[in-house]
Formats: structure tokens, C-alpha cells, sequence
């Protein structure tokens, strides 16, 4: 029998999974938030137009924002790829976000207490986040296909629980010595290099697409991915053609938890350096607004991602220039994926007519 | 450099200064952040061009800045410890913008940072609560545990041990900085555990504490940052106030001076950066007096705080 | 003139897209008539029959009931009119009580609040008028098929229908159970209800009914009078071309045992034991019909051999290996193949390609994969060479199984299982819910495997089926064997006994029929 | 220390805070867990919660009557419910993608309404609140009456509400609607239910339950609102259904596990315990997943989280 989970995931398969949705799809969605967001920007008093004239000149005014805004999509296209691993075998991780302080607290620990030679350390820390974000995955991973937990729960409660052991470690054991409560900074060996001199772009731009690249040739090109898929779609037909099911769960959310920890890490290694409190301003729930806007594709996670990433970079300007608190550009990230959900269903059923006959 | 060089629009004659402010929180939460933006808006009334940004993320707090640098502004205020290294490395990138950092240590050529002195507040409290007392249970309510808050707690408890060796301090922190119901759950499980004197320093949480001294009548509490004795009268009977306002007008007055320098300063009760309240109705003039006392001891310097851990 | 019928059909036009379902369809039934409707697959028969309850509405084309005009825009129209249906797939809700499904939807006396008690009493009086015994208290997912067809027929009596569809309604009975619910027919017939019955089942309909009307296509394209007509003509006209009932199968060629199942018990789901000390041997050139009503064992004992369903005891080996557990994963090196039941479900993954699908479970060896890395290459060239040699419709080998019709599913999935010459088969109802030509089709698959030597296990409930193709048939009642026939050795009335479980082997005879 | 701690156990204080932390909880958990019968996941629950806290101090506030502030939370409530519905019933979207959409769309447009609608001057600008209700005759019985007596109206009203649901699940026609709707749709469709009103209706009461919940929240306990207010307690609510089992009374008694641990760690820290104040915030979470492994699975309505077409075969 199929468990009411694991059916309600069915919905989630029937948003096409990315096959058959027409690419222009994001692109209106995004296009009627903004319509709708201008509604509520002129609502709350200001000109909508000046405000998006500035939020975009905020976001790709000149070459250092755009670097910035390639800055920010960074973590958000690593966990972006995380969330698409992980619901392309039917897991709903919610956890990203306590994966992605995983990540970061090994890093910072490999970057700080080892000290190796560069070109040796920077490796070693980021594959010790992907460590941090595989183990903490896994637990929520086990704990649902071995015993049927409700993984989107156990992944909301161990988001809590990461951010609270950060924030213990950062006030005690991993305290720099001094002042703040922070952990001591990665050293130099373990920091990604800016590869665009004069601005902030980190080679983080480049592990990033190269995840993406590694994610496509997984999920499509290797028999773990069609394995990963198969059980995605139709657990019990993996079951029968010999897949075994319990492992590829598993594995298909500790892989997803190693890719949000590898987010963790870059930006550990890319911009932050050392840890604190608040680490992350949520990059593991927009993470799921941008795997579903970029179609569970990991083309369009890179896509979505810097959209994503040019609203966060865009809204100081916006702030600046009509004085619309920051809040404004979650209004047009929900919107968007609101819009996105509604136009991936009516692609799927099509609007008003029956839904196609799934016996 | 962030790319190509903004255009400023300077006028030929001494520019005003174009001052931005980031906080890491919402700017109504009637405690650290709000008063920064008070601060802000004193500039603002004495005709400064003033922009701030709110709830800034730690990841975004670079880029933040950059974009405020980018659209010519010449000072950049960082309203927090967590600003060190962004404030860091855009004044060494920037060496013709002024940075200031406000409650951390960060320094550099162009970047002073303030920082209140520890514990002064705490101290300040404590002595105050050990006249209002009746119970011997004081309580502390924080939001987040971050370096200044811990600092005052100290102090708080040391002034305590040294009143009444036998009286005892809870703290208690919700680990949320915008979540006022459980400050105030926090405040009335204090209460509840005999407390009746709480010192509150947690931005929101304050909020909270407050309202569960005043739902429980006969409990006092001591307001943080900015006077609070209007979230309830009958119960705020003294606020200890971080005049941030003060410190940004003399920052800016300096760098117009041209005698803006880097370097780390600490401010208390002598500089007149920290301040006291007008005293609430129940506190005897035997306790204000003792305030007043510790006050003065700390301008002369005569107490030893406990030092920052 | 004479009064018109009581149910008029005219002229109901219905299009899904792509899809002409319904053409022009016309006909009547009369008031105290059971009118058969019969048609291939697709042929458009459940949309008709959904069209008179109110699911779908009509493009064009006029209902009228006792001679008035109709309109249904939902369900509950229908009802209100007198119409009652059983469908193809019940319409029961598992975890409530019979009497809760029974008065879901309607309003109850207390309303709001449900009044049970009356309702129950209620229930038992039409069971006790219509000889269709059930349990108001029971909760519906502990009770047999037969019995929930039986709530889904007072469902329809509890709300007064004057007008029963069953849909399909014999495929999941015992032929005792067909017989009664025949009676069950008869009877409400008798009171004046109008019936419309659809089946696959020629001889069913020559039993039953008084008219039948052919789909095929979605158009119509004769109603006759049962009396006045034959199953080979009704096959004809469904199909459009002559259909063989007999096809010649050549005398086993038995080989080498390749299966062997001793006191074999395996746990169902419901916790019980579905599998009771099965014994028997299986070999080369063989096919061993299973025999039973649904529910009865067959898919548990299917599910153990093909290591989807742990034994709880007992000992499977094929050909001489004896593992303590098989993995579905195994299958592969023991060269089995297993058709399951549930095509849809288990069978087939859905949103997957064409191709993907036909490598399913042999996507990890040569040539499909090379080290971990899929090859595109072979998956579309082996789908290429499926799709021509089993004659699958479908456009291309990139569209998604979804997209084909059931009969095409149930060949990809034969071209998947039977590539790799399978010393056995498992073969799960391969044939259910296809329409006679799309049988014909696997029937042959199968005579050609048995041909070539291989070793077959055939399920299936249908009676007809079984004992034209299996050469030895094992009827399973409540997972004991009941008996191991020779097909011609056997009537079909004594295998309905042991279906029912009112006839068994004795334990000599099971010892003796145990091998070939 | 183990002797206060003792005495805390016993002194009443921690059972009414227990239910004072349940109530704002246990309305969502409701909400949820009416649609959630009806087969519709709603993780939106937090950002519904956080419009109705938002709605009901601005308009208490400006209008200078609390009661104004419910009503207008209820309005709002449902509104969002209506939205919601519209997404996921109607267009048939993901449920718990478009939920998370939701939740950042309430977060930000709940802080643009406060800024427009308040503007800075938040603490300046405290709500009249819900008063605290004294059941007459029952408030003045000794030990018991100050701890369950005392309470605000609401709190009462979520228990009375959990009994009445788990009546109108199993004892009415319209329970049997809804819980046939979320076990099997297309059941509940042929025998003339309409789905498709009964998952609006459900998920729009859902909208005013965890409304309720959050007005309490800014208006019940407190005065005012923030940014954020509710702090994720939807979320909580939300895993309250599946761990009590999708009943009325096991996702009541889930909610008061939660807020009797919320109330206890607070407790402890107000004892002064030395455990880092992180472990004793993130307790009930831990408590809740320890509870989960103890009463292992938990199985919802079979048709939850699917979308539904009416009129398909
Ligand atoms: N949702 C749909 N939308 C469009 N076309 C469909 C849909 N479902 C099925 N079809 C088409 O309708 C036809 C018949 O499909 P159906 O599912 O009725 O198969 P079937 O009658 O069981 O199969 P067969 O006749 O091959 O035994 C096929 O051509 C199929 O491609
Ligand atoms: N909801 C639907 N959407 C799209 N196509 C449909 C739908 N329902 C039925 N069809 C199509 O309409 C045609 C008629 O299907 P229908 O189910 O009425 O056939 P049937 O005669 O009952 O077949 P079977 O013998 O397999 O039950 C088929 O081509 C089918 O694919
Ligand atoms: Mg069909
Ligand atoms: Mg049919």
C-alpha cells in the first residue's frame, strides 16, 4: 500500500516534473508577480515603476552589482540543485536550511583547525560541508524510509535544532578568542579566490555550475539518477524492477543535504569566512521557491537562482530610492511562486476541463 | 572598487554628508535598532541625506554597503557587532568613505567603532533592583545571548552579589529576536519562580517582558536602550538609555571637522553616551539617589566591572 | 401513442481531447430490462454510462427519462433522479463503516447529525428483499470484493434507483458470486428496475440480458435482441472482424523442473496468512494456471516468488537455487520474468518514457549502462526494436507510458519482461480489463514462451481463460490449494466449488498432483 | 534547586502556561487539520496565522476595540483561505510548494501593511487587548480556579472547538463529507458530495482558524506585532496533525505536549539550569521527534496533498 505521503507527492509529480512544461512558463510568472507586487507597492504608497526601475538598477546597474547579484545566486543555486536531488526521488526536504548551517560549521571547522597547504585545503573544506549537510540529511532521510516518519516534519524540527547548536558553539566551544560571539575565520588557504578581480565574484560562481553540470549528468545520464527518478515517480514499480527503495531515499536526501552543505561551505569559503549567529537569512526555504521556479531542472535552478538572487540584490536600491521596506521583494518572490505553481498546474491539467484520467 | 565609479553629484561648495545606517533588525523594535534609526533621524532633521536598510542578513551586509558607497554615500554606520568584517573590508576598499561601527571593535584608518562600556548599564540596573527587591529574585530577559547583552548581565549580577550575597539572578533568553510572546512566556515564568525586579535587554523581548510585569501588576522592570517607561509607567521604573543619536552627531561633526579618526572607542556614563531615564513613580528617592551614586562612581571610575568574557 | 421508453438515449456526443468517445450514441431501455452494453476497450461504454450519472456532461445529444428531459450537471442529479451505478472500480471509502458509505451524501433525518441506527435497519431490510447480504457495522476495506459489490448495489437501492448501471460488474466474482448476483438481477428486474450491464464476458451477456447494444469506436453499432443473436456475431460487430475462440495450442514439450515451491506460507497485508503451505513443481514448457477469486492468495504467492513479499516459511527454489529470500533484484540473474497484476501501479513508471520504461529492469547492464553512465544510445535503439517487434502504438519511444492506451501499457511491459528468453514467467492477470483482440495478443505471447520452453505461472480469475491455456490449473482458496486439475478433466462448476472453497484436494491428492 | 524546580511542577503556574502557550498552537493545529481531512495539506498555516495577527492589531488599534481586531482577523483569515483554496483546489498546484510561496508572500506583505499602516511608532501605538475572562464561579474555587478558570476567552473556546470538531467529524453528515473527500474524492463526487466545496470550505476555515491563532498571539497576549510575530509556530501546528494522528484529540494532546515543554524550558531557564539556553529553546522540538519514534507512524487520509478534478473517470 502506498502510505498517504507518498501519494501526496503525486501532486508534486503531476506539476510535469519539468518535461513537459514550456520554458516560457517562469518567465510569465514572474511577469504577473511583478503585475500583482505593483498593486501592493502603489497599496503601501509608492510608485511602482520608480520602484522596479531602481530594484533593477540595483540589481544589474553596472558590473559590480552584477557580480554581486551572481554572488547571491551562488547559495541559492546550491541549494536550489539540493531541494531538485532530493523531489526528484519524491523527498520533501524541508531541512535545507539547517543542512546548510551543517555545511557551514564543517567548513569552518576544516577551515580553521586544519592547516593545509592552498590548492589542498580549500578542497578538504568544502568537501567536509557536503559532509556536514550529507550526515544531517541522512538522519531525516533514515528516519523516513525506514520508518515512515513524515520527513517534511522531521526536516522543519532539525532546522531548529542546527541554528540552536550553531549558536551554541559560536557562544562557547567555537568562541573566537575576544570579543564577539563568532568563530575564528577559515584561513586564507581555504578561501575561494575572487576570480572577477575589483569585484566580489568567488569561485564559488564556478563550483556552483559545475554542481549544476554534475547534478544534470546524476540525474540523467547515470543509473543511480534513473534510479533516483524511478523511485521519484513510482516507488513500488522501483521496488519491483529491483531497485531497493530504502537506500535510494536515503541517499537521495543525504545527497540533496551534501549539496545544501556544500552551500554552507562556499559561502563560508566565498564570502563569510567565519561563523555567526544568523548565518543564513533562509536560503533553505527560498531554495524550494527556486527549484520549483526553475522546473526541478538544473538549467533552470541556475536561472531561477540568479532572479532570486538580483530581487535580494535589487531591494536595497528599491529601499533607497521609494522607501519600501525590504519585505516588498519577498511580496514578489511568494507571488512568483505562487503564479508558478498555478501555471505549471494549468499547463499539466489544463484550465477549467476535467484533469486527463490517471486510472 | 565596486566596478565603475559612481558619478557624485557633489556641489562645489562643502557637500553635506550622505549618511546610511544598516541594522540586522526591524527598525520598530523599541530597542537597539529603533534607537540607531532615532539616531538616524536626528542627522535627517539637521539636514543630512540619510538612507538605511533594515533586517540586513549577515550574507548581504557587504553588498549593502557596496550599493550604499556605489550611490555616493560618504559615511556607513553598522549598527552591530556582526558588522566587523563587512565594515572591515569595505573601509579598507574604500578609504574616502567614512565607516562607523556601532556596539563592535572593528577598526581601521576610516572606520571607528563604539562601543558602550560594558556592564555600565548592567551595573547601573542592578543597583536599582537592589533597592526594589523585596523578593531577592531578580530575572534577566534576553532575546539572543551576543556580547553586549551578556556583558550587562554580569554586571547586573555582580551588583546584586554585592548588595545581597544572598539574593539570586535568572536569566532566561527566548533565542528569538522577534518572538515578544515568549519573552513575555520567559518574563512570566520568572515571575512566576518568585522574581520580581527583571532587568529586560533584548530589542522585541523587552516588549514582552514588560507587558508581563504590567499583567502582573507589583513587578518591575528595567527598559533597555531607550526610555521605555511608556510601554507601562507603573512598572518601568528606569531605562537605561544608549544615547546612539549622540554618538553619530559627534561622529559626523568630526568628519566634517576633518578630525574623523579610526580607531576603537569605548563610550559610558562619562561621555554621556549612556544615560538614565527619568526614574517611575515607585522607585524611593533612597534608590534614586543610590542610582545616581553608581553613576557618578562610574564616570570616576571607581567601580571595576567584570570583565568581558 | 404507447408510453415511451424509460430511458432514452439520444444522440449523446462526447469528446475528450483527441478523443471522439461518444458519437452520436442512441438507444433505449425499457423499465424492467437488462440492457448489455458491450465494446473493446475504449470503445467509450464507462463514458456513456458516466455521461446518464451526472460526471460528464454531454458535448451534445439529449437524455430523457420516463419520457422528460434531463439534465445532469452532477452526481447528485442522477441520484435525485433515480439512477444508481456501480462503477468499474468501486466507490467506496475504505476506512468507513458499509453504513456510512451507504448514507454518505445523503441527508439524514437528524440533519446534521447522522443518524446511523435507522439507516442500518434500513439496510437490512433491502438486503433481506434482494438477497444481498451485508454487514452494516463492518468497515469496508475488511471485506471481500464480492461483498463490497454487494454494498455498492444497496448504495444504489438505499438512494431508490430505478435505473442500475453496473459497470463491469463481474470481473472480480467467483462464478458463485456471478450467479447470484445474476439472481440479485433477475430479481430487480422483476420489481421494474431498468439494468444496464457491461461486460467483456459474451457469455455473461447471452446469460443475462435482454438487449445489447455494440460501441465500438465510440459510435454505435447495433442494439439486438439477445434472443435473436450469438457471441460470435456480438464479437464481430465489436470488432469489426472475425474473432477466433479457440486458438490451436500444441501439446506440452515438458522439460526440467525449474521451479519448485515447498510448504510455502507468506503473510498478507492485512496480517494474515494469505499463503498457505503451498507445494508444487513447475517445469520447462509449462503453464501452470493459478486459479481463484481475487484476494484469495494468488498475488502474495506471485509476490514471494518474485521476491517482492518476504515467505513467512517454506522454501522457493528455481531452477536448483534455493535462496532464504529473494530480492526483486534477483529476478534478474535467475532469468525470471514477472508481469504484474497492477500494470499501472507496479508495472510501469508512469512519467517515464517509453524507452525508459522498457529498460526498467535492465538498465544497469550491458548495453543500456557502462559503468554507471547510461547509454541513450542502446535505450532508444532496444525501444525502437520493442516498439516494432510487439507492435506497440505509440508515436514515438520518448513519449511517456501515460500517454498509451492500457493495452499498449500491458505490451510494453511484455516486451520489457519476455527480451531476454525468461526461463520463467510470472504472469498476474496479464489479460485484465484488455479487450478481446488485445488477449488474443498476449495469449499468444504467452503459447510462444510455453513454446520455446519456457516455464510459466498464469493468474487470472477468469475461469474461461485459464482453462484454455494453462496445461495444469491450482485453485487457491483463502491460500490453501484446493485442487491441481487438468484442464478437460474438470467442469467449470466443480472449479467454482473450489474457488469457494466447498470442494478440496485430500492431502494424497495433493502429494500426487504436485508435479507435472 | 531540584526543591523549586519541584515546587514549579506543583504551583499551577506551569499548567496555565501551558495552556496559554497551547492556545494560539492548538487554533491552527484545527484549522489544519479540518483540511487536512479533506485532503489538503496546508503548511501555510504560519503565514495565515501571521496576517491574522497582523490584521487584528492594526484594525484594534485603529479602531480602539479588540473585538473589531478578531473580526477583522476572521475576515482576513478567510480571505487568505480563499487563496489559497483558489491555488491549490481550483488550479489543482502543489500543496506544499505553493504553501511555501504563501508563507514568504504573508511574511512580506504583513510587513509592508505594518509599515504603511503604523508606520515606525509600533511601541508607541500599543492595541487594545482581549480582556481575560474569569469564568464566574469557577475562577474563585481554590488551587484550580486561577489556573483554568482565569484564562482568556480563547482559551476555553480551542477547547470547546477540539470537542465539537472531533463531533462534527464522527457524528455528523458533514464530518462524513469531509472525511470521505479526503479518503477517496472521486467516492464522495458519485454519491453527489461536491469536492470541490467541501476542500474551499474546510481550507477557508482552516484560514480563519489559524487567524484566530495568530490575533491571539498580537492582541491575546500582547499589544502589539512584528515583523515575523508568530516565529514559526504554524509550522508546529502543522506537525501537531500528523503526530496526533489526524484526530481532533490527538492533535490537541499533541499541542499541549508542545506547549507544555515550550513552558517548562523557560521554566527551567527560570530556575537558572545551567544547560546552554539553545538546548532549552529547541526542547520541544526535540521532545516532539523523541514522541514521534515513540508513536512511530502515522498515516494520513489517503486522497491528502492530491489534487482533484471533478468529472474524471
Ligand atoms: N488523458 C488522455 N488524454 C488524451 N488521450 C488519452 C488519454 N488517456 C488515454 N488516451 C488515449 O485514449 C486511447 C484509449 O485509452 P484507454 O486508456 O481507454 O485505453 P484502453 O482502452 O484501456 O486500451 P486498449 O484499447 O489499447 O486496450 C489511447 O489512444 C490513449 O492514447
Ligand atoms: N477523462 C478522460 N479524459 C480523456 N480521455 C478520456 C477520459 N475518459 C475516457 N477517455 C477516453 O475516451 C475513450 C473511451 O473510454 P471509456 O473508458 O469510455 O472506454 P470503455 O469502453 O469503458 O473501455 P474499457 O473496456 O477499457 O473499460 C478512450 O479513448 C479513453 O481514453
Ligand atoms: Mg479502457
Ligand atoms: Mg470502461
Amino acid at each position: 500500500m502506498k502510505s498517504g505521503l507518498s501519494k501526496r507527492l503525486e501532486g508534486l509529480r503531476s506539476i510535469g516534473l519539468g518535461q513537459a512544461l514550456s520554458w516560457t512558463l517562469p518567465i510569465w510568472a514572474v511577469l504577473i508577480a511583478f503585475l500583482v507586487g505593483s498593486v501592493i507597492i502603489a497599496g503601501a504608497g509608492a510608485n511602482p515603476i520608480q520602484a522596479y526601475a531602481a530594484l533593477f538598477r540595483g540589481a544589474v546597474g553596472n558590473g559590480g552589482l552584477v557580480a554581486t547579484t551572481l554572488v547571491k545566486s551562488i547559495p541559492l543555486m546550491l541549494a536550489g540543485l539540493s531541494v531538485v536531488l532530493a523531489y526528484r526521488a519524491s523527498v520533501f526536504n524541508i531541512g535545507g536550511e539547517g543542512q546548510i548551517y551543517m555545511g557551514a560549521l564543517f567548513a569552518v571547522w576544516g577551515g580553521t583547525l586544519l592547516h593545509l597547504p592552498a590548492g589542498v585545503h580549500l578542497p578538504i573544506v568544502l568537501a567536509l560541508g557536503m559532509v556536514g549537510g550529507f550526515l544531517w540529511s541522512a538522519i531525516p532521510g533514515y528516519l523516513k524510509a525506514a520508518r515512515g516518519f513524515n520527513e517534511v516534519i522531521v526536516t522543519i524540527f532539525m532546522n531548529y535544532i542546527a541554528v540552536a547548536i550553531v549558536s551554541y558553539l559560536v557562544h562557547g566551544p567555537m568562541r573566537e578568542s575576544g570579543w564577539n560571539y563568532q568563530s575564528r575565520a577559515v584561513d586564507e588557504s581555504a578561501r575561494l579566490p575572487i576570480i572577477l578581480p575589483g569585484t566580489s565574484l568567488h569561485l564559488g560562481l564556478v563550483v556552483a555550475l559545475a554542481a549544476a553540470v554534475l547534478a544534470h549528468i546524476l540525474l540523467f545520464h547515470t543509473t543511480l539518477g534513473y534510479r533516483l527518478r524511478m523511485v521519484g515517480f513510482n516507488a513500488e514499480a522501483a521496488r519491483y524492477a529491483g531497485v531497493k527503495v530504502t537506500l535510494i531515499t536515503v541517499l537521495a536526501m543525504a545527497l540533496s543535504g551534501a549539496l545544501a552543505g556544500l552551500a554552507g561551505a562556499v559561502e563560508i569559503a566565498g564570502v563569510q569566512f567565519r561563523l555567526l549567529e544568523g548565518f543564513s537569512p533562509g536560503w533553505g526555504f527560498d531554495a524550494i521557491a527556486v527549484a520549483l521556479v526553475g522546473q526541478l531542472h538544473p538549467a533552470g535552478v541556475l536561472l531561477a537562482a540568479l532572479f532570486f538572487g538580483a530581487l535580494r540584490t535589487g531591494a536595497n536600491s528599491m529601499q533607497t530610492a521609494v522607501g519600501l521596506p525590504m519585505v516588498v521583494v519577498q511580496v514578489i518572490q511568494g507571488l512568483t511562486v505562487l503564479f508558478m505553481m498555478i501555471g505549471a498546474a494549468v499547463q499539466h491539467y489544463g484550465l477549467w476541463r476535467p484533469a486527463r484520467r490517471e486510472k | 572598487g565596486g566596478g565603475a565609479a559612481p558619478a557624485p553629484t557633489e556641489a562645489p561648495a562643502a557637500p553635506k554628508l550622505k549618511i546610511a545606517m544598516l541594522t540586522s533588525g526591524s527598525v520598530t523594535d523599541e530597542g537597539w535598532n529603533q534607537t540607531a534609526y532615532d539616531g538616524l533621524l536626528a542627522l535627517k532633521a539637521e539636514g543630512y541625506e540619510v538612507a538605511n536598510t533594515e533586517n540586513v542578513a549577515q550574507a548581504d551586509q557587504a553588498s549593502i554597503i557596496e550599493n550604499y558607497v556605489n550611490q555616493g554615500f560618504t559615511v556607513i554606520v553598522g549598527h552591530g557587532f556582526e558588522y566587523g568584517d563587512a565594515l572591515t573590508a569595505s573601509a579598507t576598499a574604500h578609504p574616502d568613505v567614512h565607516f562607523i561601527q556601532i556596539g563592535g571593535i572593528a577598526t581601521g584608518d576610516n572606520l571607528a567603532s563604539y562601543v558602550f562600556k560594558s556592564g555600565e548599564g548592567g551595573y547601573v540596573a542592578g543597583v536599582l533592583a537592589s533597592y526594589l527587591s523585596k523578593s531577592g529574585k531578580w530575572g534577566f530577559v534576553g532575546a539572543v545571548e551576543i556580547p553586549t547583552i551578556k556583558a550587562d548581565q554580569l554586571a547586573y549580577e555582580m551588583a546584586l552579589q554585592q548588595a545581597n550575597p544572598d539574593a539570586s539572578v535568572v536569566a532566561a533568553y527566548t533565542g528569538s529576536w522577534v518572538d515578544i510572546p515568549k519573552a513575555k512566556e520567559a518574563a512570566l515564568a520568572q515571575i512566576s519562580a518568585g522574581v520580581d525586579v527583571i532587568l529586560a535587554n533584548g530589542d522585541n523581548a523587552n516588549v514582552g517582558a514588560i507587558q508581563a510585569a504590567k499583567e502582573k501588576g507589583d513587578v518591575i522592570v528595567i527598559g533597555w536602550t531607550r526610555d521605555q517607561s511608556h510601554l507601562a509607567p507603573d512598572n518601568v521604573a528606569l531605562s537605561i538609555v544608549q544615547r546612539v543619536d549622540v554618538i553619530l552627531m559627534n561622529a559626523v561633526a568630526d568628519i566634517e571637522a576633518g578630525k574623523f579618526k579610526g580607531g576603537n572607542y569605548e563610550l559610558g556614563f562619562k561621555e554621556g553616551i549612556e544615560d538614565i531615564s527619568k526614574f517611575g513613580p515607585m522607585v524611593p528617592e533612597e534608590a534614586q539617589a543610590a542610582v545616581k551614586q553608581a553613576v557618578e562612581d562610574l564616570k570616576a571610575n571607581k567601580i571595576a566591572l567584570p570583565p568581558v568574557q | 401513442m404507447t408510453t415511451p421508453p424509460f430511458l432514452q438515449i439520444e444522440e449523446i456526443t462526447k469528446t475528450f481531447p483527441g478523443v471522439v468517445a461518444n458519437d452520436k450514441v442512441s438507444f433505449d431501455v425499457a423499465a424492467g430490462e437488462i440492457h448489455a452494453l458491450l465494446g473493446e476497450n475504449g470503445a467509450g461504454k464507462t463514458t456513456l454510462v458516466s455521461t446518464l450519472y451526472g460526471l460528464h456532461r454531454p458535448d451534445s445529444g439529449r437524455i430523457r427519462l420516463r419520457g422528460k428531459e434531463i439534465t445532469l450537471r452532477s452526481s447528485r442529479d442522477a441520484i435525485a433522479l433515480g439512477i444508481g451505478m456501480v462503477h468499474q472500480h468501486f466507490m467506496l471509502v475504505q476506512p468507513l463503516t458499509v453504513a456510512e458509505n451507504i448514507v454518505l451524501g445523503m441527508r439524514s433525518p437528524r440533519e446534521p447529525l447522522l443518524s446511523l441506527g435507522p439507516a442500518s435497519q434500513e439496510i437490512e431490510r433491502l438486503s433481506r428483499t434482494y438477497g444481498l447480504e451485508v454487514d452494516p457495522a463492518a468497515q469496508v476495506w475488511q471485506l471481500s470484493v464480492g461483498m463490497q459489490q454487494r454494498v455498492e448495489i444497496v448504495k444504489a437501492l438505499y438512494r431508490g434507483a430505478d435505473l442500475l448501471i453496473l459497470d463491469e460488474p463481474t470481473a472480480v466474482l467467483t462464478p458463485q458470486e456471478i450467479h447470484e448476483l445474476f439472481n440479485v438481477l433477475r430479481r430487480l428486474k422483476a420489481e421494474g428496475h431498468a439494468v444496464i450491464f457491461i461486460s467483456h464476458k459474451l457469455d455473461e451477456v447471452m446469460a443475462i440480458s435482454d438487449r445489447v447494444t455494440v460501441l465500438r469506436d465510440g459510435r454505435v453499432v447495433n442494439t439486438v435482441a439477445t434472443a435473436g443473436t450469438d457471441k460470435a456475431a456480438l464479437a464481430r460487430m465489436m470488432v469489426g472482424r472475425e474473432v477466433l475462440f479457440q486458438f490451436d495450442k500444441p501439446p506440452a514439450q515438458l522439460g526440467d523442473a525449474v521451479l519448485n515451491v515447498r510448504d510455502l506460507c507468506v503473510m498478507g497485508n492485512r496480517r494474515q496468512m494469505a499463503v498457505r503451505d503451498v507445494s508444487f513443481d513447475l517445469r520447462r514448457g509449462e503453464i501452470l494456471g493459478v486459479a481463484g477469486v481475487d484476494g484469495n492468495g494468488q498475488s502474495e504467492l506471485v509476490e514471494a516468488i518474485a521476491g517482492l513479499r518476504p515467505a513467512a516459511s517454506g522454501q522457493i527454489s528455481i531452477n536448483g537455487r534455493a535462496l532464504a529470500a529473494f530480492q526483486p533484484s534477483d529476478l534478474l540473474d535467475l532469468n525470471v520474468a514477472h508481469i504484474p497484476q497492477d500494470r499501472q501501479r507496479v508495472g510501469l513508471v508512469m512519467d517515464f518514457s517509453v524507452s525508459e520504461n522498457l529498460v526498467a529492469r535492465l538498465f544497469s547492464l550491458l548495453p543500456f549502462a557502462r559503468s554507471g553512465f547510461l547509454q541513450w544510445k542502446a535505450i532508444r535503439e532496444n525501444a525502437d526494436g520493442r516498439i516494432k517487434e510487439f507492435d506497440i502504438r505509440a508515436p514515438n519511444s520518448e513519449v511517456k507510458a501515460r500517454s498509451l492506451s492500457g493495452g499498449n501499457q500491458q505490451k510494453v511491459i511484455l516486451a520489457r519482461e519476455l527480451s531476454r528468453a525468461p526461463d520463467l514467467i510470472l504472469a498476474s492477470q496479464p489479460t485484465r480489463g484488455l479487450d478481446v483482440g488485445a488477449t488474443e495478443f498476449v495469449e499468444g505471447r504467452l503459447l510462444e514462451q510455453r513454446a520455446r520452453g519456457a516455464a510459466i505461472i498464469y493468474v487470472s480469475t477468469e475461469l474461461e481463460e485459464i482453462l484454455s491455456l494453462s496445461d495444469r490449473v491450482m485453485v487457491l482458496h483463502r491460500g490453501e490449494i484446493m485442487g491441481m486439475v487438468r484442464p478437460g478433466e474438470v467442469t467449470e462448476e466443480e472449479m467454482g466449488l473450489m474457488m469457494a472453497g466447498e470442494k478440496r484436494m485430500t492431502a494424497q491428492e495433493k502429494m500426487e498432483a504436485r508435479q507435472s | 534547586m531540584l526543591e523549586t524546580l519541584q515546587q514549579l511542577l506543583w504551583s499551577g503556574d506551569l499548567i496555565y502556561a501551558t495552556l496559554r502557550l497551547t492556545t494560539p498552537l492548538l487554533f491552527a493545529a484545527l484549522g489544519g487539520l479540518m483540511c487536512e481531512r479533506a485532503g489538503v495539506l496546508n503548511i501555510g498555516l504560519e503565514g495565515m496565522m501571521l496576517g491574522g495577527a497582523l490584521t487584528a492589531y492594526v484594525v484594534a488599534l485603529r479602531m480602539g476595540n479588540p473585538w473589531l481586531g478578531i473580526l477583522a482577523a476572521l475576515f482576513v483569515g478567510a480571505i487568505t483561505g480563499l487563496l489559497f483554496a483558489v491555488v491549490v483546489v481550483t488550479f489543482r498546484a502543489n500543496q506544499i510548494v505553493s504553501a511555501v510561496g504563501m508563507n514568504i508572500l504573508m511574511l512580506g506583505l504583513t510587513g509592508v501593511a505594518l509599515r504603511a499602516a503604523v508606520g515606525l511608532s509600533i511601541g508607541q501605538s500599543p492595541a487594545p487587548t482581549i480582556p481575560i475572562w474569569e469564568i464566574p464561579g469557577l475562577a474563585g474555587l481554590p488551587l484550580i480556579g486561577p489556573v483554568l478558570f482565569a484564562h482568556l476567552p480563547f482559551v476555553y473556546l480551542v477547547f470547546v472547538l477540539a470537542g465539537a470538531m472531533a463531533f462534527i467529524f464522527y457524528r455528523t453528515t458533514w464530518g462524513l463529507a469531509i472525511r470521505a473527500v479526503g479518503e477517496n474524492p472521486r467516492a464522495a463526487e458519485t454519491v453527489g458530495i461536491d469536492v470541490i466545496r467541501v476542500r474551499y470550505a474546510t481550507v477557508v476555515w482552516s484560514g480563519i482558524f489559524a487567524a484566530v491563532g495568530g490575533a491571539i498571539l498580537s492582541i491575546g497576549y500582547l499589544n502589539t506585532f512584528q515583523e515575523g510575530l508568530t516565529a514559526g509556530r504554524g509550522f508546529i501546528a502543522f506537525s501537531a496533525i500528523i503526530f496526533g494522528r489526524y484526530t481532533p484529540l490527538g492533535t490537541l494532546l499533541a499541542s499541549l505536549l508542545f506547549g507544555f515543554t515550550d513552558a517548562l524550558q523557560l521554566r527551567i531557564q527560570a530556575f537558572g539550569v545551567q544547560i546552554p539556553y539553545q538546548f532549552l529553546v529547541v526542547l520541544p522540538y526535540i521532545v516532539t521527534l523523541l514522541a514521534l519514534f515513540v508513536a512511530g507512524r502515522s498515516k494520513g487520509p489517503a486522497a491528502s496533498g492530491l489534487p482533484y478534478a471533478p468529472g474524471e473517470e
